[in-house]
Protein backbone atom coordinates (compact mmCIF):
# COMPACT_ATOMS: atom_id res chain seq x y z
CA UNK A 1 0.00 0.00 0.00
CA UNK A 2 1.59 3.09 -0.98
CA UNK A 3 -1.27 5.58 0.19
CA UNK A 4 -2.29 5.13 3.67
CA UNK A 5 -4.52 7.32 6.43
CA UNK A 6 -3.13 7.06 9.72
CA UNK A 7 -4.82 8.18 13.22
CA UNK A 8 -2.12 7.65 15.55
CA UNK A 9 1.49 9.29 15.85
CA UNK A 10 3.86 7.28 12.28
CA UNK A 11 7.35 7.94 11.67
CA UNK A 12 8.38 9.72 8.62
CA UNK A 13 12.18 8.37 8.91
CA UNK A 14 11.29 4.83 9.56
CA UNK A 15 8.71 4.91 6.43
CA UNK A 16 11.60 6.35 4.29
CA UNK A 17 14.08 3.67 5.06
CA UNK A 18 11.45 0.95 4.59
CA UNK A 19 10.74 2.71 1.08
CA UNK A 20 14.79 3.03 0.16
CA UNK A 21 15.47 -0.40 1.57
CA UNK A 22 17.23 -2.65 -0.96
CA UNK A 23 15.80 -0.09 -3.86
CA UNK A 24 19.16 0.30 -6.46
CA UNK A 25 17.21 0.73 -9.59
CA UNK A 26 16.17 4.15 -8.63
CA UNK A 27 18.67 6.46 -7.57
CA UNK A 28 16.60 9.24 -6.38
CA UNK A 29 14.58 9.84 -3.82
CA UNK A 30 12.38 13.08 -3.11
CA UNK A 31 10.56 13.86 0.09
CA UNK A 32 8.26 15.89 1.70
CA UNK A 33 7.31 16.13 5.35
CA UNK A 34 4.84 18.35 6.89
CA UNK A 35 5.23 18.89 10.70
CA UNK A 36 2.80 20.70 13.16
CA UNK A 37 3.65 24.06 14.14
CA UNK A 38 3.87 25.54 17.35
CA UNK A 39 2.55 28.79 16.07
CA UNK A 40 0.15 30.33 13.58
CA UNK A 41 -0.15 33.56 13.01
CA UNK A 42 1.44 34.30 16.02
CA UNK A 43 -0.94 32.27 18.32
CA UNK A 44 1.13 29.85 20.20
CA UNK A 45 -0.55 26.16 18.62
CA UNK A 46 -1.18 23.60 21.72
CA UNK A 47 -2.42 20.40 19.44
CA UNK A 48 -3.97 20.22 16.37
CA UNK A 49 -6.89 17.83 14.88
CA UNK A 50 -7.05 16.43 11.09
CA UNK A 51 -10.40 15.72 10.21
CA UNK A 52 -11.33 13.94 6.87
CA UNK A 53 -13.61 11.90 4.79
CA UNK A 54 -12.96 8.48 5.26
CA UNK A 55 -13.72 6.72 1.76
CA UNK A 56 -12.77 10.13 0.00
CA UNK A 57 -9.89 10.70 1.39
CA UNK A 58 -8.17 7.73 0.23
CA UNK A 59 -9.81 7.82 -3.43
CA UNK A 60 -8.29 11.54 -4.00
CA UNK A 61 -4.91 10.42 -2.71
CA UNK A 62 -4.95 7.31 -5.25
CA UNK A 63 -5.85 9.39 -7.92
CA UNK A 64 -3.42 11.83 -6.86
CA UNK A 65 -0.69 8.73 -7.07
CA UNK A 66 -2.04 7.58 -10.38
CA UNK A 67 -1.82 11.18 -11.93
CA UNK A 68 1.72 11.47 -10.28
CA UNK A 69 3.19 8.41 -12.19
CA UNK A 70 1.24 9.15 -15.72
CA UNK A 71 3.29 12.23 -15.54
CA UNK A 72 6.52 11.57 -14.03
CA UNK A 73 8.59 7.59 -14.70
CA UNK A 74 8.30 7.35 -10.85
CA UNK A 75 9.85 3.38 -9.84
CA UNK A 76 7.71 4.54 -6.40
CA UNK A 77 5.50 6.70 -4.63
CA UNK A 78 5.09 7.15 -1.31
CA UNK A 79 1.81 8.92 0.86
CA UNK A 80 1.16 8.71 4.53
CA UNK A 81 -1.23 11.40 6.18
CA UNK A 82 -1.86 11.38 9.72
CA UNK A 83 -5.71 12.00 11.05
CA UNK A 84 -7.10 13.05 14.43
CA UNK A 85 -5.18 14.74 17.50
CA UNK A 86 -1.49 15.73 17.28
CA UNK A 87 1.17 18.27 19.15
CA UNK A 88 3.39 20.39 17.58
CA UNK A 89 6.67 19.23 16.33
CA UNK A 90 4.42 15.80 15.09
CA UNK A 91 4.34 14.73 11.56
CA UNK A 92 1.27 15.26 10.16
CA UNK A 93 2.19 14.19 6.43
CA UNK A 94 5.18 12.03 4.34
CA UNK A 95 5.25 12.30 1.05
CA UNK A 96 8.00 10.51 -1.07
CA UNK A 97 8.81 9.53 -4.84
CA UNK A 98 11.30 7.49 -5.98
CA UNK A 99 12.65 7.38 -9.60
CA UNK A 100 15.97 6.90 -12.04
CA UNK A 101 15.75 10.90 -12.80
CA UNK A 102 16.42 13.76 -10.27
CA UNK A 103 14.16 16.45 -11.93
CA UNK A 104 11.39 13.68 -12.22
CA UNK A 105 11.32 12.62 -8.17
CA UNK A 106 11.57 16.31 -7.01
CA UNK A 107 8.79 17.84 -9.54
CA UNK A 108 6.37 14.61 -8.81
CA UNK A 109 7.22 15.47 -4.75
CA UNK A 110 6.40 18.93 -5.42
CA UNK A 111 3.38 17.76 -7.25
CA UNK A 112 1.77 15.60 -4.70
CA UNK A 113 1.75 17.84 -2.13
CA UNK A 114 -0.03 20.78 -3.95
CA UNK A 115 -2.33 18.71 -5.72
CA UNK A 116 -2.95 16.78 -1.54
CA UNK A 117 -3.43 20.14 -0.59
CA UNK A 118 -6.18 21.36 -2.67
CA UNK A 119 -7.78 18.06 -3.79
CA UNK A 120 -7.73 15.50 -0.60
CA UNK A 121 -10.55 16.16 1.96
CA UNK A 122 -8.77 17.27 5.00
CA UNK A 123 -9.23 19.56 7.59
CA UNK A 124 -7.60 21.69 10.65
CA UNK A 125 -8.56 22.62 13.95
CA UNK A 126 -6.20 24.35 15.50
CA UNK A 127 -6.11 24.50 19.35
CA UNK A 128 -4.74 28.20 20.79
CA UNK A 129 -4.45 29.42 24.27
CA UNK A 130 -7.98 31.43 23.36
CA UNK A 131 -10.02 28.62 22.18
CA UNK A 132 -10.14 26.61 18.55
CA UNK A 133 -10.50 27.27 15.14
CA UNK A 134 -10.65 26.23 12.18
CA UNK A 135 -7.56 26.59 9.94
CA UNK A 136 -8.66 28.91 6.62
CA UNK A 137 -7.91 27.74 3.29
CA UNK A 138 -5.55 29.44 1.29
CA UNK A 139 -4.85 31.39 -1.77
CA UNK A 140 -1.19 30.77 -1.98
CA UNK A 141 -2.45 26.99 -1.65
CA UNK A 142 -4.78 27.25 -5.01
CA UNK A 143 -2.17 28.65 -7.09
CA UNK A 144 0.68 25.87 -6.06
CA UNK A 145 -2.35 23.71 -6.85
CA UNK A 146 -3.06 25.49 -10.27
CA UNK A 147 0.72 25.49 -11.72
CA UNK A 148 0.13 21.89 -12.12
CA UNK A 149 -3.03 21.88 -14.39
CA UNK A 150 -2.93 21.24 -17.67
CA UNK B 1 -29.95 9.70 0.42
CA UNK B 2 -27.54 10.12 3.29
CA UNK B 3 -26.01 13.47 3.84
CA UNK B 4 -22.65 14.76 5.46
CA UNK B 5 -20.84 17.79 6.60
CA UNK B 6 -17.82 18.32 7.90
CA UNK B 7 -15.30 20.58 9.92
CA UNK B 8 -17.03 23.56 10.34
CA UNK B 9 -19.98 23.06 8.49
CA UNK B 10 -20.83 20.08 10.69
CA UNK B 11 -20.65 22.35 13.73
CA UNK B 12 -22.68 24.77 12.03
CA UNK B 13 -25.38 22.07 11.08
CA UNK B 14 -25.55 20.70 14.44
CA UNK B 15 -25.20 17.12 12.82
CA UNK B 16 -22.05 15.05 11.17
CA UNK B 17 -24.86 13.42 9.04
CA UNK B 18 -28.61 13.03 7.90
CA UNK B 19 -30.83 10.47 6.21
CA UNK B 20 -33.12 12.31 3.62
CA UNK B 21 -35.90 11.23 1.32
CA UNK B 22 -34.62 13.34 -1.54
CA UNK B 23 -38.12 15.24 -3.11
CA UNK B 24 -38.58 14.84 -6.89
CA UNK B 25 -37.71 18.30 -7.38
CA UNK B 26 -34.33 18.64 -6.10
CA UNK B 27 -32.73 17.11 -9.08
CA UNK B 28 -28.62 18.79 -8.71
CA UNK B 29 -26.62 19.74 -6.01
CA UNK B 30 -27.78 22.97 -6.39
CA UNK B 31 -30.84 22.48 -5.43
CA UNK B 32 -29.90 20.44 -2.42
CA UNK B 33 -28.11 23.24 -1.19
CA UNK B 34 -31.58 25.41 -1.52
CA UNK B 35 -33.18 22.52 0.23
CA UNK B 36 -31.49 21.98 2.86
CA UNK B 37 -31.12 25.59 3.79
CA UNK B 38 -34.53 25.36 4.44
CA UNK B 39 -34.05 23.18 7.11
CA UNK B 40 -30.80 23.95 8.39
CA UNK B 41 -30.86 28.68 8.46
CA UNK B 42 -26.70 28.58 9.45
CA UNK B 43 -26.23 26.12 6.16
CA UNK B 44 -27.87 28.36 4.07
CA UNK B 45 -25.79 31.24 5.39
CA UNK B 46 -22.67 29.55 4.46
CA UNK B 47 -23.83 28.77 1.02
CA UNK B 48 -24.77 32.45 0.65
CA UNK B 49 -20.58 33.22 0.69
CA UNK B 50 -19.24 32.39 -2.46
CA UNK B 51 -16.93 29.53 -2.70
CA UNK B 52 -17.07 28.83 1.32
CA UNK B 53 -19.14 25.01 1.06
CA UNK B 54 -17.66 23.03 -1.14
CA UNK B 55 -19.86 19.65 -2.06
CA UNK B 56 -18.75 16.00 -2.98
CA UNK B 57 -21.39 13.25 -4.63
CA UNK B 58 -20.55 9.52 -4.11
CA UNK B 59 -17.22 10.74 -2.92
CA UNK B 60 -16.30 12.83 -5.68
CA UNK B 61 -15.57 16.42 -5.68
CA UNK B 62 -19.59 18.13 -7.73
CA UNK B 63 -19.97 21.40 -8.76
CA UNK B 64 -23.73 22.85 -8.77
CA UNK B 65 -25.08 21.86 -11.58
CA UNK B 66 -24.02 18.04 -10.89
CA UNK B 67 -27.51 15.73 -11.10
CA UNK B 68 -28.58 13.49 -8.28
CA UNK B 69 -30.17 10.76 -9.78
CA UNK B 70 -28.70 7.63 -8.59
CA UNK B 71 -26.51 9.63 -6.34
CA UNK B 72 -26.17 7.33 -2.61
CA UNK B 73 -24.38 10.14 -0.55
CA UNK B 74 -23.78 13.81 -0.63
CA UNK B 75 -20.93 15.56 1.61
CA UNK B 76 -20.74 19.15 2.08
CA UNK B 77 -17.31 20.84 3.62
CA UNK B 78 -15.78 24.06 3.92
CA UNK B 79 -12.27 24.20 1.25
CA UNK B 80 -9.55 21.70 2.34
CA UNK B 81 -6.79 22.67 4.64
CA UNK B 82 -4.98 19.43 4.85
CA UNK B 83 -0.66 18.54 4.15
CA UNK C 1 27.54 21.28 11.67
CA UNK C 2 25.20 21.88 8.58
CA UNK C 3 27.34 20.68 5.86
CA UNK C 4 29.70 17.23 5.77
CA UNK C 5 31.63 15.35 4.10
CA UNK C 6 31.33 11.51 5.42
CA UNK C 7 34.22 8.83 4.60
CA UNK C 8 31.84 6.04 5.77
CA UNK C 9 28.27 4.95 5.41
CA UNK C 10 25.48 7.49 7.27
CA UNK C 11 22.01 7.11 7.62
CA UNK C 12 20.58 9.31 5.98
CA UNK C 13 17.03 8.61 8.10
CA UNK C 14 19.02 8.99 11.26
CA UNK C 15 19.99 12.43 10.18
CA UNK C 16 16.65 13.68 8.84
CA UNK C 17 15.16 12.34 12.25
CA UNK C 18 17.82 14.44 14.17
CA UNK C 19 16.77 17.45 11.81
CA UNK C 20 13.34 17.72 12.88
CA UNK C 21 13.50 16.74 16.20
CA UNK C 22 12.22 19.32 18.16
CA UNK C 23 11.19 21.56 15.43
CA UNK C 24 8.13 23.14 15.99
CA UNK C 25 8.92 26.73 14.22
CA UNK C 26 9.30 25.30 10.46
CA UNK C 27 6.64 22.72 9.75
CA UNK C 28 8.10 22.18 6.23
CA UNK C 29 11.08 19.58 5.71
CA UNK C 30 12.09 18.91 1.76
CA UNK C 31 14.97 15.96 1.50
CA UNK C 32 16.65 14.42 -1.82
CA UNK C 33 18.69 11.54 -1.46
CA UNK C 34 21.05 9.75 -3.96
CA UNK C 35 21.94 6.16 -3.94
CA UNK C 36 24.00 4.28 -5.87
CA UNK C 37 22.07 2.46 -8.45
CA UNK C 38 22.71 -1.07 -9.21
CA UNK C 39 22.88 -0.51 -13.14
CA UNK C 40 24.05 2.51 -15.67
CA UNK C 41 23.93 2.48 -19.50
CA UNK C 42 22.72 -1.14 -19.52
CA UNK C 43 25.80 -2.06 -17.21
CA UNK C 44 26.22 -3.71 -13.99
CA UNK C 45 27.11 -1.56 -11.36
CA UNK C 46 29.46 -3.87 -8.64
CA UNK C 47 30.58 -0.64 -6.71
CA UNK C 48 31.03 2.89 -6.66
CA UNK C 49 33.99 5.11 -5.30
CA UNK C 50 33.42 9.16 -4.94
CA UNK C 51 36.72 10.69 -5.02
CA UNK C 52 36.54 14.74 -3.81
CA UNK C 53 38.90 17.60 -3.08
CA UNK C 54 39.23 17.88 0.27
CA UNK C 55 39.22 21.71 1.22
CA UNK C 56 37.61 22.81 -1.79
CA UNK C 57 34.63 20.68 -1.41
CA UNK C 58 33.45 21.82 1.85
CA UNK C 59 33.83 25.47 1.06
CA UNK C 60 31.66 25.09 -2.46
CA UNK C 61 29.30 23.44 -0.12
CA UNK C 62 29.24 26.18 2.60
CA UNK C 63 28.96 28.48 -0.08
CA UNK C 64 25.65 26.61 -1.80
CA UNK C 65 24.18 26.42 1.74
CA UNK C 66 24.93 30.56 1.78
CA UNK C 67 23.14 30.75 -1.58
CA UNK C 68 20.51 28.74 -0.49
CA UNK C 69 19.15 31.01 2.71
CA UNK C 70 20.28 34.14 0.76
CA UNK C 71 17.32 33.48 -1.79
CA UNK C 72 14.69 31.02 0.47
CA UNK C 73 13.33 32.17 4.36
CA UNK C 74 15.07 28.65 5.22
CA UNK C 75 15.57 27.87 9.34
CA UNK C 76 17.68 24.92 8.44
CA UNK C 77 19.67 23.11 6.22
CA UNK C 78 21.46 20.02 6.15
CA UNK C 79 23.61 18.23 3.38
CA UNK C 80 25.88 15.54 4.14
CA UNK C 81 28.02 13.51 1.07
CA UNK C 82 29.85 10.51 1.55
CA UNK C 83 33.17 9.80 -0.30
CA UNK C 84 34.98 6.75 -0.42
CA UNK C 85 34.06 3.27 -2.06
CA UNK C 86 30.16 2.41 -1.43
CA UNK C 87 27.99 -0.50 -2.86
CA UNK C 88 24.73 -0.31 -4.70
CA UNK C 89 21.42 0.47 -2.37
CA UNK C 90 23.77 2.81 -0.23
CA UNK C 91 23.05 6.54 0.20
CA UNK C 92 25.28 8.67 -1.75
CA UNK C 93 24.02 12.08 -0.56
CA UNK C 94 21.31 13.77 1.09
CA UNK C 95 19.64 17.57 0.98
CA UNK C 96 17.38 18.45 3.25
CA UNK C 97 15.61 22.07 3.70
CA UNK C 98 13.56 23.38 6.77
CA UNK C 99 11.20 25.96 6.27
CA UNK C 100 7.77 27.55 7.50
CA UNK C 101 6.88 27.65 3.87
CA UNK C 102 6.52 24.33 1.74
CA UNK C 103 7.44 26.03 -1.73
CA UNK C 104 10.75 27.28 -0.52
CA UNK C 105 11.60 24.15 1.47
CA UNK C 106 10.77 22.53 -1.78
CA UNK C 107 12.60 25.06 -4.06
CA UNK C 108 15.60 25.51 -1.78
CA UNK C 109 15.90 21.43 -1.75
CA UNK C 110 16.45 21.32 -5.55
CA UNK C 111 18.32 24.27 -5.94
CA UNK C 112 20.95 22.48 -3.44
CA UNK C 113 21.22 19.28 -5.67
CA UNK C 114 21.28 20.46 -8.69
CA UNK C 115 23.91 23.02 -7.63
CA UNK C 116 26.22 20.75 -5.90
CA UNK C 117 26.13 18.56 -9.08
CA UNK C 118 27.61 20.96 -11.14
CA UNK C 119 30.20 22.94 -8.46
CA UNK C 120 30.85 20.73 -5.77
CA UNK C 121 34.34 18.83 -6.76
CA UNK C 122 33.18 15.38 -6.64
CA UNK C 123 33.73 12.73 -9.56
CA UNK C 124 32.16 8.99 -9.66
CA UNK C 125 34.40 6.24 -10.17
CA UNK C 126 32.08 3.36 -11.35
CA UNK C 127 32.73 -0.66 -11.18
CA UNK C 128 31.44 -3.02 -13.84
CA UNK C 129 32.01 -6.51 -14.57
CA UNK C 130 33.68 -5.31 -17.45
CA UNK C 131 35.53 -2.46 -15.99
CA UNK C 132 36.42 0.38 -14.13
CA UNK C 133 35.00 3.81 -15.93
CA UNK C 134 34.80 7.09 -14.83
CA UNK C 135 30.87 8.83 -14.58
CA UNK C 136 30.40 11.16 -17.52
CA UNK C 137 29.07 14.86 -16.67
CA UNK C 138 25.61 15.12 -17.90
CA UNK C 139 24.38 18.14 -20.27
CA UNK C 140 21.76 18.21 -18.15
CA UNK C 141 23.17 18.15 -15.13
CA UNK C 142 24.50 21.73 -16.78
CA UNK C 143 20.99 22.63 -18.17
CA UNK C 144 19.54 22.08 -14.49
CA UNK C 145 21.45 24.46 -12.37
CA UNK C 146 21.73 26.74 -15.00
CA UNK C 147 18.06 27.76 -14.51
CA UNK C 148 18.60 28.65 -11.14
CA UNK C 149 21.61 31.63 -12.47
CA UNK C 150 20.51 34.79 -12.24
CA UNK D 1 53.56 26.12 -6.06
CA UNK D 2 51.75 23.20 -5.29
CA UNK D 3 49.98 21.36 -8.90
CA UNK D 4 46.88 18.72 -7.96
CA UNK D 5 44.91 16.10 -10.35
CA UNK D 6 41.89 14.66 -9.72
CA UNK D 7 39.96 11.59 -10.78
CA UNK D 8 41.28 10.44 -14.48
CA UNK D 9 43.10 13.11 -15.02
CA UNK D 10 45.18 12.06 -12.28
CA UNK D 11 45.55 8.44 -13.88
CA UNK D 12 46.67 10.28 -17.14
CA UNK D 13 48.98 12.38 -15.69
CA UNK D 14 50.58 9.20 -13.32
CA UNK D 15 50.33 11.16 -10.03
CA UNK D 16 48.11 13.06 -8.02
CA UNK D 17 50.40 15.86 -6.96
CA UNK D 18 53.64 17.53 -8.09
CA UNK D 19 55.72 21.04 -6.34
CA UNK D 20 56.72 23.10 -9.40
CA UNK D 21 58.85 26.00 -8.96
CA UNK D 22 56.43 28.45 -11.54
CA UNK D 23 58.59 30.02 -14.38
CA UNK D 24 58.19 33.88 -14.22
CA UNK D 25 56.43 33.89 -17.93
CA UNK D 26 53.87 31.21 -16.51
CA UNK D 27 51.35 34.22 -15.27
CA UNK D 28 47.86 32.46 -15.69
CA UNK D 29 45.89 29.20 -15.71
CA UNK D 30 45.83 28.70 -19.05
CA UNK D 31 49.80 29.51 -19.41
CA UNK D 32 50.05 26.88 -16.95
CA UNK D 33 47.95 23.96 -18.39
CA UNK D 34 50.27 25.06 -21.27
CA UNK D 35 53.25 24.60 -19.41
CA UNK D 36 52.31 21.40 -17.40
CA UNK D 37 51.17 19.75 -21.46
CA UNK D 38 55.01 20.20 -22.35
CA UNK D 39 55.74 18.01 -19.37
CA UNK D 40 52.99 15.70 -19.26
CA UNK D 41 51.75 14.81 -22.76
CA UNK D 42 48.28 13.01 -21.31
CA UNK D 43 47.55 16.14 -19.94
CA UNK D 44 48.40 18.08 -22.77
CA UNK D 45 45.84 16.40 -24.87
CA UNK D 46 43.18 16.09 -22.52
CA UNK D 47 43.12 20.13 -22.25
CA UNK D 48 43.39 20.18 -26.15
CA UNK D 49 39.51 19.08 -26.14
CA UNK D 50 36.96 21.65 -24.88
CA UNK D 51 35.52 21.73 -21.45
CA UNK D 52 37.39 18.75 -20.31
CA UNK D 53 39.64 20.22 -18.30
CA UNK D 54 38.43 22.22 -15.61
CA UNK D 55 40.91 24.28 -13.05
CA UNK D 56 40.55 25.80 -9.49
CA UNK D 57 43.00 28.38 -8.12
CA UNK D 58 43.27 28.02 -4.32
CA UNK D 59 39.98 26.03 -4.08
CA UNK D 60 37.91 28.38 -6.10
CA UNK D 61 36.66 27.64 -9.85
CA UNK D 62 38.92 29.24 -12.55
CA UNK D 63 39.17 30.05 -15.91
CA UNK D 64 42.22 30.10 -18.09
CA UNK D 65 42.62 34.15 -17.93
CA UNK D 66 43.03 33.62 -14.09
CA UNK D 67 46.25 35.08 -12.80
CA UNK D 68 48.36 33.02 -10.68
CA UNK D 69 50.14 35.90 -9.02
CA UNK D 70 49.70 34.93 -5.33
CA UNK D 71 48.66 31.47 -5.55
CA UNK D 72 49.60 28.52 -3.71
CA UNK D 73 47.70 25.53 -4.83
CA UNK D 74 46.28 24.71 -8.96
CA UNK D 75 44.17 21.83 -9.28
CA UNK D 76 43.20 20.71 -12.23
CA UNK D 77 40.14 17.99 -12.52
CA UNK D 78 37.29 16.91 -15.30
CA UNK D 79 33.59 18.12 -15.30
CA UNK D 80 32.24 17.07 -11.55
CA UNK D 81 29.76 14.24 -10.92
CA UNK D 82 28.84 14.08 -7.46
CA UNK D 83 25.63 13.97 -5.68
Amino acid sequence: MTVRVVDGPFDPWAELAAFCRGRTEAGAVASFTGLVRGEHGGERILAMTLEHYPGMTERQLARLETEARARWPLADVLVVHRVGRMLPGEPIVLVATASAHRAAALEACAFLIDWLKTKAPFWKLEETPSGERWVQARSEDERAAARWER
Amino acid sequence: MRIRYFAWLKQRVGRGEEEIELPAEVRTVGDLKAWLGARHPRFAEACAATGVVKAAVDHEFAEDDRPLAGAREVAFFPPVTGG
